[in-house]
């Protein structure tokens, strides 16, 4: 092989990595980090995002849009659930892990029952492109476009919008943002919400390249979860660089030992973060500010 | 005197249930447990040692998390490994003379030991609420997935095949050293007698250990680690205790779960067998041991019903019932039930 | 002068079931000063607190204009038109001056793009330092800050606990004379709980005067030139 | 003989300087208050002594040992014990419960028992012991605190803001216990605002303004200081 | 459908068609199947094939004239239901037989059970072989069944140079020994071989790893659904090999759900698939569909179950008996034969598992399915040759090509 067919070939696997730590992580490090609440029903969300995707396709909508009708799908899901069920128990956050599990459990087994164990997929788009005597996908490179935008787009919105700012203001002050006339409840909602469409938008973008079964988003669940313990509690400053880092490990030790390897040096990863980093890479970060 | 000395050790308030009523009650439970399989079928028998060898995985996390306010989610972790280390150990060494037992042992002191050095990590990292939730599931997935790739003929120890996702099978049975040759302990009454035994000793024993010096702290840090840190306690090793404890038990669990099906498997550390414990617990009460062993054997027997006659529905009835108990009832169905009866009697004693 | 802006009668609220305030009775006028003054512990925070809707009352009411405030949650009562400055200033530490600011808009329905304008008239160090993060300015800033936040929302009636607690004396000045400004300007309502002498004499119209829950006294600012008085309802 | 001292101790937390250079020395027998307007840094001071602050710069000494980098529960163990300004109580365990905890870091058995009666007394909590702690009132929590603070024998007790949320009778009573207590020969500092009780309990009094120690001296010459009331009150001192 | 539900259909059934003639007990059949959870897509069509043979045979006079019972429980691909419910058919519904399990985790889980009670289990699934248990009797297809035929065949065609992915356990571990070793002894070569954690569903380190490796084809022994990923994104990345495979298709019926051309130019050997094109196989399929109309896919697993029910009818019938000891005379006898969809098969005496007519199905780029090539009455000989003999031993063991039996 070449070099640059070498380098080519490096990049493509750090950014699939990368891609699918991040987007496996947005929905959960979103929740978990302006919420406070591990949602167990991640997962679900995801395979929400995916059935809803691939219908949205056999009704005749264009991929693109059926994405993005499976992830607002999967947000209304979720903001109904934090209506029914998550925030009735803000103040007990152990809590909240035993109801979305509940819910997750619910979700599941309820899909199974309505669609059956399994259902066709639609294709992947796009086809492949050829560097030296190696062939790649093109709809790979979309994901990992989708990863890098979805990053910048959590950023405009938690930074450049007015809701941005409220959600920031509540996540760090409720109490002085109700007082200031803030709908702390409506926040809560949306940002569950947001959380629970970015799960929707994983599930959605993934379903192409997937097998759609009711458990599918149990695939993304370790990544996910390795990703925010290793990252903390801040999407921005915590989640990306903890993604940068592991698709590093994963994708290294992939090409070089094989996908176990990969495997176990994410959880490795993960032993060696909370020993050296209790707090994540945002404790790290955020060390010694206020 | 020493009886009623014993009994205070027994009642505190960390337990709830106290007085003639309550030991009377639990008398008559035991007698009925002990009788039990001279009326039952050996279907029936089998089936309850089959819940009761959960019963101490339960006990163990009502110990870290309900008494100890750290929620552990790798009570599997520790199940897994016991019951690993048991078909190891009893692959290769056999069951006879006593081996049996020792092999018990041996495969709880390993999960304790693996306990210690994880809760090492944990707690003097000062991990600790939602987060020591993640981590320990993290933890537990990974083994999960070691575990699983583990079928090639490399991973072996002595004679013993870890087998991979298939699970570890081919270990004996339990046996009991005897007078003129061991028992064998066979899914039946034996069995049956010997985890009821170990069940009602490791009950009164956590009775007494909750409500000792040890327990008061745990209870201490759960309520307010700040003032228990402020007494000079270093609550950390009391965490780590708690951990150890409850590691145990699982370990125990996981022992017998082993002896019992003579099979272990990875899919015992999986997310699914990760949530069960805590929704035993939870569902039952998990901040008293009696709530959370009432609860446990209601939620396995429930589940199990639920499977056999509710089909493809159960795992959604399984789920809209965690959601319903967190949310109506947050310390548990039976302890919430044992708060009404107990301010029921005291209303009637009260108007008396 | 005489319409009544703040009304409250009977309140009684506290933490966790024990009632700190026993049954406050106080009103304030519409373009009124008032102070609450009152030793360290007397209630004086809790009854902001449960002014704004951060603590549940128990018992009596509180008429804003005419409306009844207890029931509503605090974010339905600012946007009622009442503004809160609490003690300790509590900025969000990790969010820039602006975006502090910004979050005071949520008090209105449509905020008028000057608005920022008279802020930072009113308080230049608020544009000096727009995007500096809140945490990081030193205790008067902060309070300048907290200020300017609330004005965002336009208030008709301000609360400020202990605007001066923690403060250099030169920036307390500072701060009583933009309330005044306030006042005199555009006519605002203020109540204020404080213990500074300096800043109760500049400002107040009239004071309230609270002990262990209650309403004890209602005094002017010339009496409390009195050395005895002093000694009698405040510290030392 | 110094019992506590602290060299030169800072704390900021970004630009926020809370304390500055605070240089404090308590002699060994006394019972010394800490006072000083709100937001002076009295608390985070507080912190610091316990550990629950890491200082910015600075030294702590008690009793001959630099404590500076020991952990809380280390210092407890040093000799030094604390009661919060906000209960700090175990809310479900019972009185008797509370105290045996803080006791069995030194006694065990009959001892025991028979100095949790002797605490129950002197506390007056005696009719309370097998309730809730979490159901006790304010002031009850409050004693209750201070007895498990003082379960421990210790050569230092720290009171922040002890008669917090007290009726002036259990404020005098709350003085009575502190001065008891220091006749039996414990060292005490106190942060607190009731003047009363600084007058009742306190051989010495340091004034904290904007993190640094603005005055010290006995009761009556704080009172007697133009400058602290001028502080206190906040009229500017010219 | 709840298994009350299957059980009094059926009964009914019975009881309607032959009224007085089945006075008689009935023949207990506990079914454990996963009708939920990860593997219910690939074992509702079992307890379907299940369900249509208990129904054609109480039609026609039941067994010996005893009616079929079924005692259906849905496993919940969880291996802890396995051992419950295998207690519970045993011990209290005391089932005469059990048909039970889909994968091999639930196989092992389920069989000491089965030694404990002395009870008789038939294993209807396409599996890794090497099962040496009197206990248990195995219809499914086996390595040497399915590899003999399959990797020469491939060699031949595309080349000798071949590359296995797997899955990181037991049955992709013990298969890809076998098709190392059938790779060596015709000569070829093996540029790559990787296994893939269970669970993992991203493939482009694996896809160019195989780029780079070059082979002639990729046998593929992925198994579940995240795994099945790898078909998509290897197509999406135009990776344009030819795949051979022992477990898709036949069992997962893959190229029914996913896209074409994902699946193209796959080969798999099955000893069944609904598109077998034999006059038994369409009628099969017709009564198949008759009586569940909506069944998404009928795969070798089905067949089997059906077969197995039909062995175990004639060898109660011949024995005379449903006692384990009398069946097992039946079979050391060495012609308990059916002749069903899939053609004749037969149950080898020494192993207890079952001959088969093996079907290389080759999935097209529409994935339409033909048959290049039948292989008929392929042996289980493995076991037998290796030293495994139930007629005169019990080891209760599992072998593998690298543990085999010691020999006597």
């Amino acid at each position: 092989m070449d070099f640059v067919t070498t380098l080519v070939s490096s990049a493509y696997q750090f950014g699939d990595a990368f891609a699918f730590l991040v987007l496996s992580a947005c929905g959960l490090a979103v929740i978990f980090g302006m919420m406070g609440v591990i949602n167990l029903a991640h997962g679900e969300f995801i395979m929400c995002g995916a059935y809803m995707t691939v219908f949205a396709v056999n009704w005749g909508l264009p991929l693109p849009l059926a994405i993005i009708v499976g992830s607002l799908f999967a947000g209304l899901v979720g903001m109904v659930i934090e209506r029914l069920v998550v925030r009735r128990l803000y103040s007990r956050p152990l809590d909240s892990i035993l109801a979305t599990w509940g819910v997750s459990l619910i979700a599941s087994q309820g899909t199974l029952i309505l669609f059956g164990p399994t259902m066709r997929g639609v294709g992947t788009p796009l086809g492949s492109f050829m560097v030296g005597s190696l062939s790649f996908s093109y709809y790979r490179l979309v994901l990992m476009a989708t990863a890098i935008a979805v990053l910048l787009l959590l950023y405009l919105v938690f930074n450049k919008t007015r809701f941005g700012v409220l959600a920031r203001a509540t996540i760090q002050a409720p109490h002085m943002a109700s007082a200031l006339g803030v709908d702390t409840n409506r926040i809560y909602t949306l940002t569950f919400g947001i959380g629970a469409a970015l799960a929707g938008l994983t599930g959605g973008i993934y379903a192409p390249t997937m097998t759609m079964i009711p458990t599918m988003g149990t695939t993304f669940i370790m990544e996910a979860f390795v990703t925010v313990v290793v990252g903390g509690a801040d999407v921005f400053i915590g989640t990306a660089p903890a993604a940068v880092l592991l698709a590093v490990v994963k994708a290294s030790l992939t090409s070089w030992q094989g996908q176990l390897a990969g495997q176990i040096g994410l959880l490795l990863a993960v032993i060696i973060t909370i020993r050296l980093l209790p707090k994540g890479v945002t404790g790290f970060i955020l060390k010694g500010r206020v | 005197m020493t009886l009623s000395r014993i009994f205070k050790r027994l009642e505190g308030p960390q337990t709830m249930g106290k007085g003639p009523l309550f030991w009377t009650a639990f008398a008559v439970v035991l007698a009925i447990a002990l009788a039990y399989p001279l009326f039952a079928d050996g279907y029936d028998v089998g089936n309850n040692i089959y819940f009761l060898n959960w019963t101490f995985m339960a006990l163990g996390l009502s110990i870290i998390w309900g008494y100890g306010g750290s929620l552990s989610f790798g009570q599997t972790a520790f199940f897994g490994v016991a019951g690993y280390s048991y078909g190891i150990l009893t692959i290769n060494f056999g069951t006879a003379y006593g081996l049996g037992v020792v092999a018990v042992l041996m495969a709880i002191a390993i999960a304790a030991l693996f306990a210690a050095i994880l809760g090492y990590f944990l707690f003097f990292g000062r991990i600790s609420g939602i987060f020591l939730g993640i981590v320990t599931l993290s933890v537990t997935l990974a083994l999960e997935r070691f575990m699983a790739q583990t079928a090639g003929p490399q991973w072996t120890v002595g004679s013993a095949r870890l087998n991979g996702f298939n699970g570890m099978s081919g270990m004996p049975p339990l046996t009991l050293p005897w007078f003129g040759g061991d028992i064998v302990l066979y899914p039946d009454i034996g069995l049956y007698y010997l985890v009821l035994g170990l069940l009602v000793i490791i009950y009164l024993g956590l009775r007494i250990l909750v409500n000792s010096k040890f327990g008061n702290v745990l209870v201490a840090v759960r309520e307010n680690p700040e003032r228990a840190e402020m007494l000079g306690y270093d609550i950390r090793k009391y965490q780590l205790g708690g951990f150890v404890i409850g590691a145990a038990l699982a370990g125990l669990s996981g022992a017998l779960y082993t002896s019992w099906g003579q099979y272990i498997t990875p899919s015992s550390m999986g997310i699914t067998s990760a949530a069960l414990p805590i929704i035993w617990v939870a569902v039952g009460g998990r901040s008293d041991i009696t709530a959370t062993l009432i609860g446990t054997l209601i939620v396995l027997s429930g589940f199990q019903a639920l499977t056999i006659y509710g089909s493809q529905y159960a795992l959604v009835v399984m789920g809209l019932l965690l959601v319903c108990t967190v949310l109506l009832a947050p310390k548990g169905l039976v302890a919430n039930a044992g708060i009404l009866l107990g301010s029921l009697f005291n209303r009637k004693n009260g108007s008396a | 002068m005489t319409e009544t802006m703040l009304d409250i009668k009977g309140l009684r609220a506290g933490y966790g079931g024990k009632p700190v305030l026993q049954g406050v009775d106080l009103t304030v006028s519409r373009g009124e000063i008032v102070a609450v003054i009152g030793r360290n512990g007397v209630g004086k925070s809790t009854l902001m607190k449960t002014l704004i809707g951060l603590v549940e009352s128990m018992a009596g009411t509180i008429t804003f204009g005419s409306t009844e405030l207890t029931g509503l949650t605090s974010f339905r009562r600012a946007r009622l038109g009442i503004g809160y400055v609490p003690q300790g200033r509590d900025v969000f530490p990790r969010m820039s001056v602006k975006e502090n600011l910004q979050v005071g808009e949520s008090m209105r329905e449509r905020v008028s793009p000057d608005v920022y304008e008279r802020i930072y008239e009113l308080f230049p160090i608020l544009r000096e330092r727009a995007g500096q993060q809140a945490g990081t300015m030193s205790g008067g800033q902060q309070q300048q800050l907290a200020i300017g936040r609330v004005l965002v929302g336009s208030p008709q009636l301000l609360l400020l606990d202990e605007p001066s607690e923690g403060i250099q004396p030169s920036i307390v000045q500072d701060i009583g004379r933009i309330i005044r400004k306030l006042n005199q300007d555009s006519g605002m309502t203020i109540m204020f709980v404080e213990q500074n002498l300096d800043m109760i004499r500049a400002l107040a119209q009239r004071c309230y005067v609270m002990d262990k829950g209650r309403i004890v006294a209602h005094v002017t600012p010339h009496e409390l030139d009195d050395r005895d008085t002093i000694r009698k309802y405040l510290a030392v | 003989m110094a019992m506590l001292e602290t060299h030169n101790l800072n704390k900021h937390f970004g630009g926020l300087h809370v304390t500055a250079d605070v240089s404090f020395t308590l002699e060994a027998g006394k019972i010394h208050c800490l006072i000083g307007p709100n937001g002076a840094g009295k608390s985070t001071f507080f912190r610091l002594l316990l550990g629950e602050h890491q200082p910015s710069s600075g030294k702590i000494m008690f009793d001959g040992v630099d404590i500076t980098r020991l952990k809380p529960f280390q210092r407890i163990n040093q000799g030094m014990s604390v009661k919060f300004q906000v209960p700090g109580i175990f809310s479900a365990l019972s009185v008797r419960q509370n105290l045996e905890i803080a006791l069995q870091r030194r006694l065990e058995g009959a001892e025991l028992d028979a100095e949790v009666e002797r605490l129950l007394d002197f506390l007056q909590l005696k009719d309370v012991a097998s309730q809730l702690a979490g159901n006790l009132s304010h002031g009850l929590k409050q004693w209750l605190e201070i007895g498990m603070a003082i379960s421990l024998k210790p050569k230092l007790l720290l009171l922040d803001e002890p008669t917090a949320g007290m009726s002036p009778e259990e404020t005098h009573m709350t003085g009575e216990i502190v001065k008891q207590l220091n006749a039996e020969g414990m060292t005490v500092l106190a942060v607190e605002h009731d003047m009363a009780f600084v007058r009742q309990v306190a051989h010495r009094v340091s004034v904290l303004h904007f993190g640094r120690i603005f005055a010290e001296g006995t009761f009556a010459e704080i009172v007697a200081d133009e400058r602290v009331a001028a502080i206190y009150l906040g009229q500017s001192h010219d | 459908m709840t298994s009350r539900w299957l059980q009094a259909g059926t009964l009914a059934c019975a009881f309607a068609v032959s009224g007085a003639a089945f006075a008689a007990d009935p023949i207990k059949i506990g079914v454990l199947e996963d009708q939920s959870g990860d593997f219910a897509a690939a074992t509702i069509g079992k307890v379907h094939a299940i369900e249509l043979a208990a129904e054609e045979i109480n039609e026609a006079g039941g067994i010996a004239g005893r009616p079929i019972e079924l005692v259906v429980y849905d496993t919940q691909s969880d291996n802890n239901r396995y051992q419950e419910f295998m207690r519970r058919v045993l011990q209290r519904d005391k089932v005469d037989v059990v048909f039970a399990g889909f994968s091999s985790a639930s196989r092992e889980a389920y069989r000491p059970i089965v030694n404990q009670f002395d009870g008789l289990a038939f294993y209807n699934n396409q599996y890794e072989g090497g099962v040496c248990d009197a206990n248990m009797i195995v219809t499914g297809a086996v390595p040497e069944q399915q590899f003999s035929t399959l990797i020469p065949w491939m060699m031949e065609k595309y080349g000798n140079k071949v590359y296995t992915i797997a899955a990181d356990y037991n049955f992709g571990q013990i298969s890809a020994e076998w098709v190392r070793n059938i790779v060596k002894e015709n000569g070829g070569e093996m540029v790559g071989e990787e296994f893939i954690p269970l669970g993992v569903s991203q493939f482009s380190q694996t896809i160019q790893n195989i780029q780079n490796a070059k082979p002639a084809f990729v046998v593929t022994l992925l198994v579940g659904a995240a795994q099945a990923s790898y078909y998509e994104q290897a197509a999406s990345a135009n990776l344009g090999l030819p795949m051979a495979s022992s477990v898709n298709v036949g069992q997962g019926y893959e190229h029914k759900r996913f896209t074409p051309p994902s699946l193209g130019d796959m080969y798999v050997t099955t000893n069944y698939i609904e598109e077998v094109d034999t006059p038994a196989s369409k009628a099969f399929l017709e009564k198949f569909h008759a009586k569940y109309p909506n069944e998404p896919y009928v795969n070798q697993e089905a067949a089997n179950s059906y077969i197995a029910m039909n062995l175990y009818k004639q060898m109660v019938e011949r024995a005379n008996s449903t006692k384990r000891d009398d069946l097992r005379k039946v079979i050391a006898e060495g012609d308990v034969c059916f002749d069903g969809p899939s053609g004749n098969v037969c149950l080898d005496p020494k192993s207890q598992h079952m001959s088969h007519t093996i079907y290389l199905a080759h999935v097209n780029k529409d994935h339409s399915i033909d048959f290049p090539k039948v292989w008929d009455n392929i042996k289980p000989y493995w076991l037998g040759d290796e030293g495994c003999d139930l007629t005169q031993s019990d080891p209760d063991a599992q072998y593998t090509p690298s543990n085999p039996p010691t020999k006597q």
